[in-house]
């Protein structure tokens, strides 16, 4: 009883507080005050007053419109690269742990190469070689995870494919198109659904590094972690500059981190979390 | 003898790995922007000639295919040779290790406050399964997992170095430096750490020793701590040793917020100044560092279970 | 007072997400000591939950009802786990998977000689005579060995040095013999007989093996869907519970003969009698009501309407 | 050892937090400081540090008023015609290894720069700059020596102040020019360790010929960046911060209610501005630049983002000068938005704004500059890069706004004009200004010729007033040079370069 | 009738080549087997003496290494994809571990009506119902999961699977030795009545000599590894 209730819990707040991020930050140019980029040096730095209900940044700019923007480009490039990269590490696994022989020997190579680089370092140096912009952040992002998903799928495909129940259902004469679609892929669904959910938190924080570092979304598209970036010079006397924003990645995170808990008690699966860090 | 031959399997598996770190570091000097040649020429306010830019690419071989440019380069970087950093014209690896080893102790020191505090974590949660410390953790840990490095590393320093003073802000200069920069890049590692040794504790638990080790009348510490760790411990040494190329990129961050001098910071600094050489070296040292480490832990956690260890022998 | 372990209407209960469990419903039986009773059953009937209650080995989610009484005394489940090693021991099933694969038959020992608290140096030779008592000639390799490098009959004497340790006055064997071949089993039933030899008063022995079971066993147990419905000397021999007798005919030797319906799901339990839907000669009565324990002749112990009174 | 660090080892206990002050402090306890970069870069260095560490010393230096004055040559003359200048020697004078610093130290020096181009973090190490038609240089005597150059050098010794004649003891470069360990100076401190990218340790030149050093050793750590920089001067880390950008004025600020910290300022001889890339649309149009410079609202800039160090100019000419001309800063929106409306018509432009990312307060004036263009139709996208890159993207023309500093280093306004204004000026065609004047040219034309200083400072006032209106490049403000430090600390102050950190000493 | 030879095996040899670090391992070497058509047969021999992997080649599962199956007197041992399909309803394996032999995530009912639609069969109710009659099983079973059924249930279950496609040849490879011994009574049981009912063909793996007496016309011995060439009969 104890039990079934925890992730019950757990999702509904992961639901309400992925929710709430989501609808707020896509109903941001209609519910943000002020343009997050009008500045008005005359109201710079102010706590919260009713004109500003979270109070002004450095450059008198709506703390309130700039939190509500802030969110969208990390989110959506979040939400696009893991989709993206689950897609095709989905497929790539899927491919190398049906068809074994030489399409997983080639595959695993690959991914290999890929999980052998370390990610934030490549991502790093991907982004600061292309420059920041959100193409080359998505290629940096899909590049360096592509590998996991992969690997996770081949080893899961792996393991289903050697179920018995497969063999019995190929000794019944199922063709792979029948085994892979309507056995296979429902079943790597669930691990696939926390798996996306872990990832797309992992990817926010990367690309929140990444924009801190300056190599991630550039001004003037308002962005949660630039602006804690953009604060240090001010957070001693107005701590509302990093709070806010850093509250925001961290309800973000937490409502990922949540999600992909409940997901993986409620589905009861088991990813390759050992390989990943 | 089955140890020698799977010790061969890895390394010969590393071959592609290795190549393939070679591969990006090189293919991102292919990306980057700009001619090496003239943009190694024409720092510090000059302006080469036509001719000099390409002799200078004759001599850097930059007129090759690609192919032979790669292996040229490889053959260079096998003898140490990175090439030269555009701002400082140093050469490269000089400089990256020169400031490895504070990179290095930064993850050390990382590594074991993880570790530590992953096996605390974790142990304690099972112990105190289903009561207040596991409930607790886990709500510790989730938060740890949900704070990003770069805020925590500046909310650690306005709280211990500079509101309360206990430790130094920046630098280098023994333990006390390297204390906070430490937690901030293993917060969310320990956290990982405490909550796969957790679950995979409490995996151990159920299987059939721990119940017969349970019947010899041992307290749920020693039956936790003695008899499933060392069982669970191996995909928690997986999981550090494979955090480490996390480390070593999340250190970019921890390094510039406390002003270490480390190869993190080396990095951030060639993106600004646009050394792409440096960028590559890094990538190169940063990739092999991992792949040593991981091939470290494979080995390590092979040791660990005696039954790779000893083989099949029988009595 | 008769020296024994005593049930009195233990139930086991695990809540689960999915609702309630009843695992061991209201067992009430006396195993005398200085005997081997042997409990047997279908797969899933509650042997092994029933075993582990009264070691107090069960999860946390497993609510325990009635009183277990060892030699008068009552064992609450922090009490069992009390007396672990020292009072109640364990011989597991599944020998291969019931040792620490990383840790030595030394280290094994070691921790199963703690509740003696001998002083450091003694351990050892204790250890060593241990493994003695259980035929090993030459013990010390065997003390550093690790398990997987022991065949799977030296894993299950190793198992039973363990779990009589400290000499418990009873021990608990979870089939022993699961999954072993026909010389190993032999092997098996060789030690479990030595062990009253060695201090131990009584032995509780859960087999689906009934050749192990009538070559050891004085007392039978036999149980269906979590209640006993059976127990005494002879079961074997003389059945007299209507599923005693249907059990035992789909023994090979009695030519597979199946027993009529399914056996009931866990959760699913009616009014009355357990067997009673499968049961040839259940009456009316037998639907609705639930059966008292009933003696047909001394020592045998019947839940069944029709040895009554 | 030709080093001198190496003969005084560093002190063992070489914690860089200090204790807690107590009522009596130890003079010669160690002095830990702290600024953005490597002070000492070390041997690949022209120079291998700084002037401001006191470690070598030039033969001309500067006074507070940027005038040429002695130091490690006592007296010079110039010959009648201007081609020979003869320099003599302080006496009496030791290197940090030992080494007697003479006419034939000088000569090794020279034989040194004539080498080739060093370069270096600083200034490049060139004798061709330093030096201009430098023919030859002989040892007179002892301590004597003289230069000849082929064309009259009035203006020499300015050539030569500081970084132009450093003096190091021939002992520790090689035969390469480079440096084969620790460079020894003359200065008032050596250096004893350096450790790149941490700190470099100076201790006090016992030997020094002038007046001591007052602190025994001196640490100066690197860190890079202003926020930590400035966390470790609150905690006590560092006692004060030196250099370039030493602290942002918003950090600075939040100092000036505590009595255990003070701030130092003095005129800054930089300036800073936006260079607009005249060589492509919009800014090659006069009144696209003009509408920037109007639409900008300097005041916010200097008041706002840096708290009042700073003065708004549309003067190209940096107010440390005795040349300056006080222009009215000209701000008006509605005359900027119709002066842009006649050339984008109902267009928008979208341009690349380059700044410094390492500079903290850079981002948020360039996201404010932004949203001022925003209003007359400039869009800007914003690119944070390194100085040295922005040059190289400055010189192909392609970007639409920069901004950049220039420092002046020796007042002599005509340098500025020369690099900005003129059609063939350095600035002029490496920033891609595309800037032309006839009137320009013809007035500094009249300006060199010119020995009546009235007629110079006629020429200089309307070059200020053309710049004002033809606007090479935009200037925003003039810069204070603005240091921070704590109390425990005197002789703290801020100079024209750095501070005179041989004064710098614990408070009794 | 009694000497039509339906389903053969002639010189199957197959070895495992296990990963890097691992030992090839002979499984079988020279194995004949013949199987007459309504006969039953049993396979005995010592644990891991090749008899699953025997079934697996007989069934077109594993390729063998060398050595042909027939069928009918046609080879399929080449046979692939659709090629395969009629000797796939002909042929129907009975596994060791009934419990995993059906997908978990589906509810029973839906896994009984897969091969209905592999082989485009009418997906019939009274089929089913008649299938589950003839292994004694209640219609409701169908709305449970594969883990909500005893071991004795679900193995008659996948029998009534086996059966749906109304195959030749049944493979039985151990199909009570994980079942306690009434489960193990009633498979048999019904196993016996099948042979009675239907012209069935069956090979019947197991460890019991007392299983194989009560249900084989007679029994052939496997000795690692394989047997004997010309053992047969
Ligand atoms: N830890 C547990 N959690 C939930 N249910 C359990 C647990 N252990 C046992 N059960 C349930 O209790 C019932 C009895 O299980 P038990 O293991 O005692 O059977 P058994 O008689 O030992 O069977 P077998 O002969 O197969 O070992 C089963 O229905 C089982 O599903
Ligand atoms: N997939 C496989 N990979 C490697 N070796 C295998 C594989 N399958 C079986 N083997 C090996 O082949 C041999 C024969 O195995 P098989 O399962 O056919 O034996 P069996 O006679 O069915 O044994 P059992 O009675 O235990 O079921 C064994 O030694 C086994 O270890
Ligand atoms: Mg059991
Ligand atoms: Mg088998």
């Amino acid at each position: 009883m104890n039990r079934k209730k925890k992730p019950d819990l757990q999702l509904a707040a992961a639901a309400v507080l992925l929710g709430s991020i989501l609808v707020l930050s896509l109903l941001a140019p209609w519910l943000a005050p002020w343009d997050p980029n009008a500045t008005d040096m005359q109201v710079r730095l102010q706590g919260p007053s009713p004109d500003h209900p979270l109070g002004t940044d450095a450059l008198g700019r709506d703390l309130l419109s700039r939190a509500l923007w802030g969110g969208r480009a990390s989110i959506l490039l979040a939400l696009g690269a893991t989709l993206l990269s689950m897609s095709l590490g989905g497929l790539a696994g899927l491919a190398a742990g049906w068809f074994g022989g030489p399409v997983d020997w080639c595959l695993t190579v690959l991914s290999n190469i890929f999980q052998g680089l370390p990610g934030t370092c490549l991502m790093v140096a991907i982004a600061g070689t292309l420059g920041p912009g959100v193409r080359n952040l998505l290629l940096a992002l899909v590049l360096t995870s592509w590998a996991g998903f992969s690997r996770v799928v081949r080893t899961e495909t792996l393991r289903i494919r050697e179920e018995a129940y497969m063999e019995g259902l190929r000794s019944l004469g199922a063709g792979p198109l029948r085994l892979i679609l309507g056995h296979a892929l429902p079943q790597l669904a669930a691990g696939l659904a926390v798996l996306f959910a872990t990832r797309a938190g992992r990817c926010v924080l990367s690309i929140a590094s990444l924009s801190y570092l300056g190599l991630g979304i550039s001004p003037p598209t308002p962005d949660w972690s630039v602006m804690i970036r953009d604060a240090r010079l001010n957070y001693r006397s107005a701590p509302h500059l990093i709070l806010v924003p850093g509250l925001c990645i961290f309800l973000l995170l937490l409502g990922l981190n949540l999600l992909g808990d409940a997901l993986r008690e409620r589905l009861d699966v088991r990813t390759g979390e050992a390989r990943e860090w | 003898m089955t140890m020698g031959r799977y010790l061969l399997h890895k390394l010969l598996s590393l071959l592609p790995v290795l190549l393939g770190i070679t591969l990006a570091a090189f293919t991102l000097g292919v990306l980057s922007p700009g001619d090496p040649a003239e943009l190694a020429l024409s720092q510090g306010g000059y302006e080469p000639t036509a001719e000099q830019v390409a002799e200078l690419e004759r001599q850097l071989g930059l007129d090759a295919p690609y192919p032979v440019q790669y292996l040229r380069w490889v053959g260079r970087a096998l003898s140490g040779d990175l090439g030269t950093s555009y701002r400082s014209r140093r050469p490269v690896a000089e400089e990256l290790l020169r400031r490895l080893p504070v990179t290095l102790e930064l993850a050390a020191w990382s590594i074991t406050l993880a570790c530590a505090l992953g096996l605390f974590l974790g142990c304690a949660a099972v112990i105190g399964r289903g009561r207040w410390p596991d409930l607790l953790i886990q709500a510790l840990t989730g938060l740890q997992l949900s704070f990003p490095a770069f805020w925590l590393g500046l909310l650690l320093i306005l709280l211990f170095a500079e509101t309360l003073g206990w430790l130094p802000t920046s630098g280098t200069g023994g333990a006390g430096h390297m204390l906070l920069p430490a937690v901030t890049l293993s917060s969310a590692t320990a956290a990982t750490a405490a909550r796969l040794l957790r679950s995979t504790l409490l995996g151990e638990l159920g299987k059939p020793y721990c119940t017969a080790a349970a019947a010899r009348g041992i307290t749920p510490a020693r039956l936790v701590v003695r008899n499933a760790l060392p069982n669970a411990a191996v995909p928690v040494a997986a999981l550090l040793g494979n955090s480490l190329g996390g480390m070593l990129g999340g250190s970019v961050i921890v390094e510039s917020i406390f002003a270490l001098p480390g190869i993190g910071s080396y990095a951030l600094e060639a993106i600004g100044g646009r050394d792409y050489p440096a960028l590559q070296g890094y990538v190169l040292l940063t990739g092999l560092i991992y792949v040593g480490v991981t091939l470290l832990v494979d080995v390590v956690s092979m040791l660990l279970d005696p039954r790779v260890r000893l083989g099949g022998k029988h009595l | 007072m008769v020296r024994g372990l005593e049930l009195r209407d233990l139930s086991v209960t695990f809540s689960l997400p999915g609702g309630d469990v009843p695992a061991v419903e209201g067992v009430r039986a006396f195993f005398p000591s200085g005997e081997i009773t042997g409990l047997i059953g279908e797969s899933g009937c509650g042997k092994s939950v029933l075993g582990l209650a009264i070691l107090g080995l069960l999860p946390p989610y497993a609510q325990v009802e009635g009183e277990i009484i060892l030699d008068g005394e009552e064992l609450s489940p922090g009490e069992s786990r009390r007396r672990l090693g020292t009072g109640l021991g364990l011989i597991p099933q599944d020998p291969a998977e019931s040792l620490n694969p990383a840790r030595t038959v030394a280290a094994h020992l070691r921790e199963a000689l703690l509740p003696l608290r001998l002083p450091r140096s003694a351990v050892p030779e204790r250890s060593e005579s241990l493994l003695r008592d259980f035929g090993f000639e030459d013990p010390r390799p065997v003390l550093r060995a690790y398990p997987h490098q022991l065949s799977g009959g030296m894993q299950q004497r190793v198992l039973c040095a363990i779990g009589t340790a400290c000499s418990p006055r009873w021990v608990l064997a979870d089939e022993p013999t699961k999954g072993l071949d026909r010389t190993l089993r032999g092997q098996v039933r060789e030690t479990l007989l030595s062990l009253p030899k060695r201090g131990v008063e009584g032995m509780l022995v859960i087999t689906h093996d009934l050749a192990l079971a009538q070559g050891l066993c004085k007392h039978i147990g036999v149980m269906y869907a979590g209640q006993l419905l059976e127990l005494g000397p002879g079961v074997l021999e003389e059945p007299c519970h209507p599923f005693t007798r249907a059990f035992l005919a789909a023994l090979p030797e009695n030519g597979f003969r199946p027993m009529a319906g399914a056996a009931p799901r866990p959760g699913d339990r009616s009014e009355g009698c357990v067997f009673a839907p499968r049961c040839p000669r259940a009456a009316e009565r037998c639907r609705r009501e639930r059966p008292g324990i009933s003696s047909p002749f001394p020592g045998r112990m019947v839940r069944c309407f029709l040895y009554e009174g | 050892g030709n080093a001198p660090g190496s003969s005084t080892p560093a002190p063992e206990n070489s914690s860089p937090v200090p204790q807690e002050p107590a009522d009596t402090v130890d003079p010669n306890a160690e002095i830990v400081l702290a600024g953005y970069r490597n002070l000492a870069p070390g041997e690949k260095d022209g120079y291998y540090c700084s002037k401001i560490l006191y470690v070598w010393e030039p033969l001309v230096t500067q006074d507070g008023s940027a005038a040429p004055v002695p130091c490690l040559a006592e007296s010079w003359e110039m010959s009648e015609d201007g081609t020979r200048w003869t320099f003599h020697l302080r006496r009496g004078v030791k290197f940090h290894d030992g080494g007697d610093f003479n006419a034939d130290a000088v000569i090794a020096n020279f034989d040194r720069m004539k080498l080739g181009v060093k370069s270096s973090s600083f200034y490049p190490l060139d004798i061709d700059a330093h030096y201009p038609n430098l023919t030859a240089y002989e040892k007179v005597d002892e301590n004597t020596v003289r230069l000849t150059f082929s064309q009259p050098a009035p203006t020499q010794l300015y050539n030569m102040v500081n970084f132009g004649s450093a003096i190091y003891s021939p002992a520790c470069f090689d035969e390469a020019g480079d440096f084969k360990g620790i460079c020894a100076g003359t200065g008032p401190f050596c250096i004893a360790e350096n450790k790149l990218d941490e700190y470099v340790l100076l201790e006090r030149f016992e030997e020094y010929w002038g007046e001591p050093a007052k602190a025994k050793t001196i640490r100066v750590r690197v860190i890079p960046d202003a926020d930590t920089r400035f966390s470790a001067l609150k905690s006590g880390e560092i006692l004060g911060v030196i250099d370039l950008n030493a602290i942002p004025a918003a950090l600075a600020v939040e100092l000036t209610g505590d009595e255990r910290f003070a701030l130092t300022t003095t005129k800054s001889t930089m300036i800073r501005f936006l260079t607009l890339s005249g060589t492509q649309a919009p800014f090659n149009d006069l009144r696209m630049r003009q509408a920037v410079s109007l639409a900008l609202r300097r005041s916010e800039i200097t008041d706002g983002l840096y708290y009042g160090f700073g003065t708004p100019t549309t003067n190209i000419l940096n107010y440390a000068t005795p040349f300056y001309k006080d222009i009215p800063v000209e701000e008006d929106l509605a005359k900027a938005k119709a002066l842009a409306g006649e050339v984008l018509g109902d267009r928008r432009v979208t341009v690349t704004y380059l700044y410094n990312g390492a500079e903290a307060a850079q981002k948020g004036e360039a996201e404010l500059i932004a949203s001022w263009l925003g209003e007359i139709g400039i869009d800007c996208r914003l690119t944070p890069l390194e100085y040295a890159v922005m040059r190289e993207q400055l010189k192909t023309g392609d970007y639409g706004i920069a901004r950049m500093q220039q420092g002046l280093s020796n007042s002599e306004p005509s340098t500025i004009f020369r690099r900005f204004m003129l059609t063939g000026g350095d600035h002029n065609k490496n920033y891609s200004l595309g800037y032309r004047s006839d009137e320009v040219d013809a007035l500094m034309e009249r300006a060199s010729s010119a020995l009546d200083m009235e007629v110079r400072r006629e020429c200089y006032d309307r070059i200020q007033e053309i710049s004002a209106q033809e606007l090479p490049v935009v200037p925003l403000f003039n810069d204070v040079t603005l240091m921070a430090y704590s109390t425990r600390l005197t002789g703290y102050e801020a100079k024209l370069y750095g501070i005179e950190l041989p004064l710098v000493a614990w408070a009794q | 009738m009694r000497d039509e030879v339906i389903l053969e095996g002639r010189d199957i040899t197959k070895t495992f080549r296990g990963r890097l670090g691992g030992h090839p391992r002979k499984a079988l070497e020279g194995a004949n087997l013949r199987l007459c058509r309504g006969e039953y047969l049993g396979l005995m021999g010592p644990s891991g003496c090749g008899k699953t992997t025997l079934a697996r080649i007989l069934l077109r599962l594993l390729e063998p290494d060398s050595g042909q199956v027939f069928f009918r007197g046609e080879e399929v041992t080449r046979l692939r994809g659709r090629r395969l399909l009629p000797f796939r309803r002909r042929v129907q394996l009975i596994s060791q571990r009934p419990e995993t032999f059906f997908d978990p995530r589906l509810r029973l009912g839906k896994s009984l009506l897969e091969p209905l639609d592999i082989f485009g069969l009418p997906r019939d109710r009274e089929r089913i119902r008649a299938g589950l009659e003839r292994v004694k099983l209640p219609a409701e079973i169908l709305e449970r999961y594969p883990h909500q059924v005893s071991g004795g249930e679900i193995q008659r279950l996948s029998l009534c699977r086996a059966l749906l496609p109304e195959p030749e040849v049944l493979i039985l490879d151990e199909p009570t030795s994980m079942l306690d011994i009434s489960a193990q009574a009633q498979v048999l049981s019904i196993l016996r009545e099948l042979r009675g009912a239907c012209g069935l063909t069956c090979l019947f793996i197991t460890h019991h000599r007392e299983t194989a007496d009560f249900l084989c016309d007679r029994v052939q011995s496997l000795e690692a590894p394989g047997i004997p060439p010309g053992s047969v009969l």
